[in-house]
């Protein structure tokens, strides 16, 4: 309930998980950026979205501390996600199905 | 109760410092808030003169008093000044910077600097609308697209100046959450906070969150007039009703950001002035983030003559019927409220219930407005002024005047002459129904807004809500000359004039420097008024 | 409403422990902000990009894929000497804190530096954001993010000087966390714009 | 006065039932909400300062019940308002095609056997139309009252709408979406025509259908097609300034040009003005006129200049 009455903790991450951390962002970045030059069509782009999506997961957890914030934290940090994806999903439904006269 | 009393000697008040500058960089929230409430309420008193000028232009079909160009300015100034200088920071900013820290057991704000620093971003967003008076724009304060792209008048410096208060607004907001989340009082539960904080709540997370949408907006406006893009812009590919679409992804939800403290101000007057506790308080409580939440998806009932797609329509008029149940709720619960009460017609209690009054009024013609058929006939006529109005100056401004004359002998220590109060309220009140309600016949005929001439046939009709604008002009000066007399000549407030229990009621009038001479411990909730409650003397 | 008697609080300050999660927390709601501000450009790129497909794949071809790289590289790498800088003022190490900030601050003006080739290369051939809505869209979304990554480095810049004049402890760093976070959501953001703009093949 | 416009389409039976379902509700619930306000009031009005009130904080029966009904009821109206949209989005098969285009400040209606009429849109009784919609410049809105119908016009793409004009008589166009200085003149006029009238006007030669204009004297027609034909919405006869100058005292008058000539407005400035505004701009003002060529004919630029002769 109220989340301020335990005392916050300094979660202090090893350097060794940071380094583990950008490998792995390395990793992916340079599939990105393979995964590119190859042809799946309108797959390229749902590939390039989900690899995008996991490193800025990765970023968030481990390079911003999501993992050790409370649930308020989490809160504001994934709703503002979902308004987004509202605003868009809307606003193409409106554009995509307009009746041309 | 009373074991929170402060040695005279101990207690110094926060208004006692002097001087304009321990203004300008004061952090005290309660300074802050009188900032704020000064700096509004000039914006309204001068929106609502110009909205005087445009009645008196149109109390004949034609232009006889200003030119089409000069009322097209006038009534764009109107709206911008109205909704971004005066209802957007508004009761959240006045009321909710003076009460939240006082109302949750706290000494201030979380980031104090912060927030005077969202004041400054104020005045700057206000000198630059003086800039921008320089060559008043003409797009009304909707800035649609093209229009607003291709007009000679000034565009850029208005919507830059909506930009900077919006970033006022948005760390305003941010300031509001954090500290209900971090600075309550010990004992202070969610469940045993005042739904003025509720509603702040809500407001903030509005703010928060439907404001950068706009920001960003405005700011593609302002890319297609300097670097020529063309997102709005169907010469280039673009798409006018994109526009529109991310407009309202924030002035709907903005209609929510100036309405919801006003409920939350009645949710706090009636239990006070009914001494009762306050009906349904986890209902009002969360349909408070019910209407922010669906506020967010209802942006396109706007746009129904807009020439968006029918599904889009549909959806979004669904979703706008969702969003009327919450605020239903609301109005029942305060009905409820006043049972079996013990109800005393204070000048406060009888703006709240004039709020109740009208803004049924505003809700349920927004009915009409969100189904569709009806809509169509409805849309950008004087039926829309007219519900916007009963929304805006029912709700919005009737809870601000109700909040004035409820905390006026708390934040200034001082009372203000309650006959006239009353006299001033029976203007408002009348005056504004005699104004505002004959729109919503015009609209009804088909009277578009933004008419700068009309058709002779509306000559009646728009001649009495002309008169009405006078008796609600008049209404408005006596209840400012009478607040303003009172500060200089009212009687010294005691601490707790109506028994409200409230923690910001126990506290000196006015507060003093930190609010809390000792941080109060919490272990009930506020409405705990009633013969069955053992209530500690 | 019963008050109990806590100690003398005039010229009260807040709790340490609030102020820090306070702070963190602000700073995430600020987030939030930003996200909604890039979120009307990443809409407008979403509606233009399922209307038009031939012209962002044919126009895309213009922007130099290898120097996209190159800046997702730097900023990454930022964020990690960012994200250390933090560890290392938590375990007290001022110096090496500095240090750290001080080649993120180093990585974001190179990252400027690619940016300004980028431009630079554009406005040569005669693209401006007013050449095609694709344009406009990548002028838009760069710019701002540009703008925001000046913002970090300002930000970053008075952080390094405090961290490096001992502001800073194993005790309280708030401030190095809080810019760190910002830093972050700037490398964040450029994560999408890099595949969204560089790389749709 | 009536409450409402003259129902003069198939659309604005429908649209006044779910317009007067709505009102009822809402009566319903304003009259029971403040009849309850009004009475607490007044019964449980404060008479001693002393009062006991009961400690009541709420009753989940009531809640559900003012949640459920309200919601039942709105969706019901959903339901109804979307049903009557949907009438009003689907054209029939039949509707004959009318183009419309908004410019600032003025309507243009293009028929499908290529007929062009300024302001004043001619329909016949009882034939589904259907409006193809474009505007030239900024977003207009087409809006007939009578008709209970309303739709954007935007500039880049078409809109559409679609009524069945059930009366015969005049009703009125309104832009209702703002679209500058000339917003409030930006009007036009349905007239809808029996059948039998509307076949003559259909093969008749005078634009504007009436043999009545025909038979004015030159000075009088011209002041009749200069508020008709939206002169009036750029053009003063007081010699105020609006969009374009004034035609108050227009008539041999002498000044300079955008680009620096000079001219003299003689009848062949006038008429020139009329057919190729773009040509001949006055200093100090905007090209913004459009022409109208094959709007206006010979014989009623003629009249207008006789009128314009006539504001000395």
């Amino acid at each position: 309930m109220s989340e301020h009455s335990h005392s916050e903790e300094h979660h202090v991450t090893g350097y060794k998980t940071y380094f583990i951390v950008w490998v792995l962002l390395m990793i992916l970045t340079a599939t990105t950026v393979y995964v590119s030059y190859l042809d799946f069509g309108t797959f390229n782009i749902v590939i390039a979205m989900i690899v995008a999506s996991i490193k800025a997961s990765v970023v968030a957890l481990f390079f911003m501390h999501l993992k050790f914030e409370d649930t308020f934290t989490w809160l504001f940090a994934i709703f503002p996600l979902v308004l987004l994806f509202l605003l868009i999903g809307l606003t193409m439904i409106d554009t995509f199905t307009r009746v041309v006269p | 109760m009373a074991n929170n009393a402060v040695a005279a000697n101990v207690y110094v008040s926060f208004l006692e410092k002097k001087g304009i500058l321990s203004w300008l960089y004061t952090t005290d929230h309660k300074r802050i808030g009188i900032l704020y409430l000064a700096s509004i309420s000039f914006f309204f008193l001068i929106a609502g003169m110009i909205a005087l000028l445009m009645r008196f232009e149109l109390l004949t079909p034609a232009s006889d008093f200003v030119s089409p160009h000069t009322y097209n300015v006038l009534f764009t100034l109107h709206g911008s000044i109205m909704v971004f200088f005066f209802v957007v920071p508004g009761l959240a900013a006045s009321f909710g910077n003076f009460l939240i820290p006082l109302m949750i057991g706290a000494p201030d704000v979380a980031f104090p600097k912060l927030n005077i620093g969202s004041y400054w971003l104020y005045l700057l967003g206000t000198l630059i609308l003086l800039f921008a008076l320089l060559q008043p724009a003409d797009t009304g304060w909707t800035f649609y697209t093209p229009y607003s792209a291709n007009t000679d008048t000034d565009v850029i410096l208005l919507t830059f100046g909506v930009f900077v208060l919006g970033f006022s607004s948005i760390l305003t907001g941010l300031n509001f959450i954090v500290t209900i989340h971090k600075m309550r009082a010990p004992g202070m539960t969610w469940h045993r906070l005042p739904l003025f904080i509720w509603a702040s709540y809500a407001t903030a997370v509005l703010q928060l969150l439907a404001t950068p949408v706009v920001g960003i907006t405005l700011l593609l406006l302002i890319a297609e007039r300097t670097l020529g893009i063309g997102f709005f812009d169907p010469a280039k590919g673009g798409d006018p009703v994109l526009f529109q679409n991310f407009f309202w992804f924030y002035s709907h939800p903005a209609v929510y950001i100036m309405i919801i403290p006003a409920m939350g101000v009645i949710s706090e007057i009636i239990p006070v002035f009914s001494r009762k506790p306050i009906f349904g308080y986890k209902a009002i409580a969360y349909s408070s983030l019910g209407i922010a939440f669906i506020s967010f998806l209802v942006w396109a009932h706007h746009m129904f003559t807009s020439g968006i797609s029918e599904v889009a329509a549909t959806i979004f008029s669904f979703l706008t019927f969702l969003v009327a149940i919450p605020t239903a709720i609301k109005v029942f619960n305060w009905t409820a409220t006043l049972y079996k009460g013990s109800i005393e017609l204070h000048s406060a209690m009888l703006y709240a219930l004039g709020f109740i009054f009208l803004f049924t009024i505003g809700g349920l013609t927004g009915v009409f407005l969100g189904a569709l058929a009806a809509d169509i006939h409805l849309h950008d006529t004087y039926f829309i002024v007219a519900h916007m109005h009963y929304v805006m100056i029912g709700g919005t401004v009737m809870g601000f005047f109700g909040a004035i004359h409820f905390w006026y002998p708390k934040w200034f220590g001082k009372m203000f002459n309650e006959a006239v109060a009353k006299l001033a309220w029976f203007l408002v009140f009348v005056g504004f129904n005699v104004t505002f309600f004959p729109q919503f016949f015009l609209g009804v005929q088909g009277m578009p807004r933004r008419y700068a001439t009309y058709p002779e046939e509306f000559q009646s009709l728009m001649s009495l809500s002309t008169y009405g604008s006078w008796i609600l002009g008049l209404g408005v000066l006596i209840m400012t000359v009478n607040l303003i007399k009172g500060l200089f000549s009212g009687e010294k407030a005691p601490q707790n004039p109506y028994g409200s229990l409230s923690l910001e009621w126990q506290v000196p009038s006015p507060p003093p420097l930190e609010n809390f001479v000792e941080i109060p411990h919490v272990t009930d909730w506020p409405y705990g008024y009633g013969k069955k409650k053992e209530v500690d003397a | 409403m019963e008050q109990g008697n806590t100690e003398h609080s005039h010229g009260l300050h807040m709790d340490p422990a609030v102020e820090y999660s306070s702070s963190k927390f602000g700073m995430w709601l600020f987030l939030g902000t930003e996200i909604m501000l890039f979120g009307g450009l990443f809409a407008a790129y979403a509606i233009f990009r399922a209307k038009y497909p031939e012209m962002f794949l044919e126009q895309h071809q213009e922007l130099n894929r290898e120097m996209g790289a190159i800046n997702t590289c730097i900023l990454i790498f930022s964020s990690l000497t960012m994200a250390i800088a933090v560890s290392a003022i938590q375990k007290g190490k001022k110096n090496l804190s500095a240090i750290l900030i001080l080649i993120t601050i180093i990585c974001g003006l190179g990252f400027g530096v690619v940016k300004y080739f980028e431009y630079a290369a554009k406005f040569a051939h005669h693209i401006y954001p007013d050449t095609s809505i694709f344009f406009s869209l990548y002028f838009m979304m760069t710019g701002l993010h540009m703008l925001h990554v000046f913002i970090g480095l300002v930000v970053l810049f008075v952080i390094m000087v405090l961290t490096w004049k001992g502001k800073f402890n194993e005790t309280y760093s708030t401030p190095v966390e809080v810019g760190g976070l910002y830093w972050h959501l700037v490398d964040l953001i450029w994560i999408y714009l890099f595949p969204l703009l560089y790389l749709i093949g | 006065m009536t409450w409402i416009p003259e129902a003069a389409s198939n659309l604005a039976s429908k649209v006044d039932g779910l317009l007067l379902v709505i009102t009822f509700i809402s009566i319903f619930f304003f009259v029971l909400i403040s009849a309850v306000l009004i009475y607490f009031a007044v019964k449980y009005r404060r008479r001693s300062d002393d009062e006991e009130t009961p400690y009541i904080t709420g009753n989940q029966t009531l809640e559900i019940i003012w949640t459920v009904i309200p919601s039942i009821l709105l969706i019901l109206l959903f339901v109804y308002g979307f049903v009557v949209y949907k009438d009003m989005r689907t054209p029939p098969k039949d509707a004959v095609d009318i183009t419309v285009t908004g410019k600032q400040w003025l309507w243009t209606f293009e028929y499908y056997n290529g007929k062009k009429t300024l302001n004043e849109l001619y329909v016949r009784q009882n034939r589904p139309v259907r409006m193809v919609m474009r505007a030239d410049d900024v977003i207009h809105s087409f809006f007939v009252p009578a008709f209970r119908v309303k739709q954007d016009l935007m500039p880049g793409r078409y809109t559409q709408l679609w009524f069945t004009p059930t009366k015969i008589g005049t009703f009125d166009i309104f832009c209702a979406e703002y679209c500058g200085t000339g917003h409030s003149k930006m009007l036009g006029k349905v007239i809808v025509l029996s059948p039998e009238a509307y076949d003559i006007w259909e093969k008749g030669v005078a634009v504007d259908g009436g043999e009545a204009v025909a038979s004015l004297p030159p000075a009088e027609l011209g002041e009749k097609l200069y508020k008709g034909k939206s002169c009036n919405a750029c053009h003063s006869v007081d010699g105020s300034v609006v969009i374009g100058p004034s035609f108050k005292g227009l008539y041999e008058r002498e000044g300079e040009l955008e680009d620096g000539a000079s001219y003299t407005a003689d009848e062949n400035y006038i008429m020139q003005s009329i057919l190729e505004p773009q040509e001949q701009i006055v200093k100090g003002f905007q090209p913004v006129m459009p022409s109208f060529k094959g709007i206006l004919s010979d014989a009623e630029i003629t009249a207008i200049i006789a009128y314009i002769k006539t504001l000395k």
